[in-house]
């Protein structure tokens, strides 16, 4: 085999790989609803059988036991659900971008990413936490920067993701008011094991955030 | 005896809910319909205490009934059942100042519990529903 | 704004809404999941307390009536699970190929891809329909061509998506037998009102798929 075919062969498998880790989210939640939710259906098929046939007998205690476990049960089963489509929901990058950029247009802030492509392929987790970031930084913008520009930097660094956001507002951030926004994005960066790191003067303020990467399970 | 009518478009759910509540001494479950269309029909006239309304209902939401009879029935209590907490519901629900907002998998005593205390001018919210998200 | 900046942010519009029609299935998922296991588990758990509530009153005929569905229901909704199980675990294009590719090699069988990228955009039922081709291709290939090499080109055309797959093997197919192979991949791109063409001679085996593309729900 040629080096060429080597190095080909190489691209189209990492590509490849690519496709399928986006695809990892969808096989752990195929999984999770297998695993569960499948498992709590057989039983509570098997406990209302057991439910009827003590009915039946007259054991009117054992019946009560068993549709007291079923009820709760199930009730747990729906929570978990809920659980799955919270997370099925939570916003990437791309589509808080949509928003947020749409927002800072209609006030008429200009916005400008840099390099964005190469966050769709940053893992779910981080992208969520990400976006979260964006959400506060635009609001915090438009409400308080007095800015006309705004550009964001997606850059992959050695072994963490980094996102900075940088608007050329005449405002400073005032560090001493105990609004939540700010603190609420130290606290999730610190918790995802990240950093966060705000400058600001009288012509720009930046938000540097880095998330580290994690191995996929 | 308190007059409930109740609006849910599965019928089975709809049916298991009015037996729960008619098992109570001073519940009774006056009137019920599948879609929301025949619901505000009938409780722009109905002479109904407590009407309890799914969100998502065929014609029109519960949550759009209940901006309805903010106006047009204002002697009347509306508390919400819904199955999953969505942000938009919530606003739409404060907005419309309905008196109960619970899942619809709280355990029955709650749900007879809310009836009781919107009745007493109370305002009951799940707080798992309040969160937003 | 100038036009440099306007077809920039044309082109970061672009990117933002590939990667968001690649999410639409994950929130058809989440759709899903709310619509039927959330709604069939406040079913249960509302009935299993009606279930005790007359149990506790002594209406026994009508608590095992109760019962009776309590199970029905919740045995067709461990169905459901499964469904939505399988259909996630269906396998899309990239994920054929890792498997496909290392079976090839392993009998010694060469595989190049070309312009594999383009079909990483396409809809998931298409893929997995060009999956479920490739398998049975590269199995038959295996099992019956007698090939070296193995090419697979993947093309956009004008409303359609094409995969050509083709082998150097001598042996020739013998659209006489009654296996169930060809059968199948004729009769499933039949069903998805795609084209399906086979030529054959002692060269050159080429198998032609031409799928029609569909709007996105
Ligand atoms: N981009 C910015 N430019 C200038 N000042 C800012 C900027 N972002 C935040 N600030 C200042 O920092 C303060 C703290 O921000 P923070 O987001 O924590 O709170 P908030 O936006 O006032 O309220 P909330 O809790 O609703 O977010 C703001 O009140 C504002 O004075
Ligand atoms: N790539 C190929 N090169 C040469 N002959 C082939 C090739 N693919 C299929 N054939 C011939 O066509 C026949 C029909 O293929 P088909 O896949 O329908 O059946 P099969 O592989 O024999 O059995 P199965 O039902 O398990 O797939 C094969 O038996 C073989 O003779
Ligand atoms: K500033
Ligand atoms: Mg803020
Ligand atoms: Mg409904
Ligand atoms: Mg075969």
């Amino acid at each position: 085999r040629n080096s060429w075919e080597k190095g080909k062969y190489l691209e189209q498998n990492n590509a490849r790989l690519t496709d399928i880790v986006k695809r990892s989210e969808q096989n752990r939640i195929a999984r999770e609803l297998h695993d569960t939710l499948g498992q709590s259906f057989s039983m509570i098929t098997v406990k209302t059988e057991l439910a009827s046939k003590l009915l039946a007998k007259e054991q009117t205690a054992a019946t009560q036991a068993q549709l007291v476990e079923i009820e709760q049960m199930s009730r747990e089963n729906l929570q978990l659900v809920r659980n799955i489509v919270r997370e099925l929901k939570q916003k990437n990058i791309a589509e808080v971008l949509v928003e947020q950029v749409a927002n800072l247009q209609q006030v008429g802030i200009k916005c400008q990413t840099h390099t964005e492509a190469v966050s769709t392929d940053w893992p779910r987790k981080q992208q969520v936490l990400f976006g979260a970031i964006i959400k506060e930084a635009v609001t915090n913008i438009i409400r308080h920067s007095k800015a006309s520009k705004v550009d964001m930097y997606f850059t992959n660094l050695e072994d963490s993701f980094e996102l900075k956001i940088s608007d050329n507002g005449s405002e400073i951030v005032d560090n001493t008011t105990q609004s939540n926004g700010i603190k609420g994005m130290y606290e999730r960066v610190a918790q995802a094991a990240g950093q966060l790191t705000i400058t600001s003067d009288k012509y720009v303020t930046t938000i540097i955030c880095q998330l580290p990467m994690e191995n996929f399970r | 005896m308190i007059k409930l009518y109740l609006a849910e478009d599965q019928a089975m759910l709809q049916s298991a809910l009015i037996t729960i509540l008619n098992l109570e001494e001073d519940l009774q479950v006056v009137g019920s319909a599948l879609s929301g269309t025949t619901a505000l029909n009938e409780l722009l006239t109905a002479a109904v205490d407590v009407a309890i309304l799914d969100i998502e209902l065929p014609g029109i939401s519960g949550l759009a009934i209940a901006d309805q009879l903010r106006h047009a029935r204002p002697d009347m209590k509306v508390v919400i059942l819904t199955t999953f907490a969505q942000p938009a519901y919530f606003e739409q629900a404060l907005a419309a100042k309905v008196n109960g907002y619970l899942l619809k998998d709280s355990p029955s005593d709650k749900l007879i519990a809310t009836i009781h205390q919107v009745l007493e001018g109370q305002i009951i919210y799940e707080p798992q529903l309040v969160i937003g998200m």
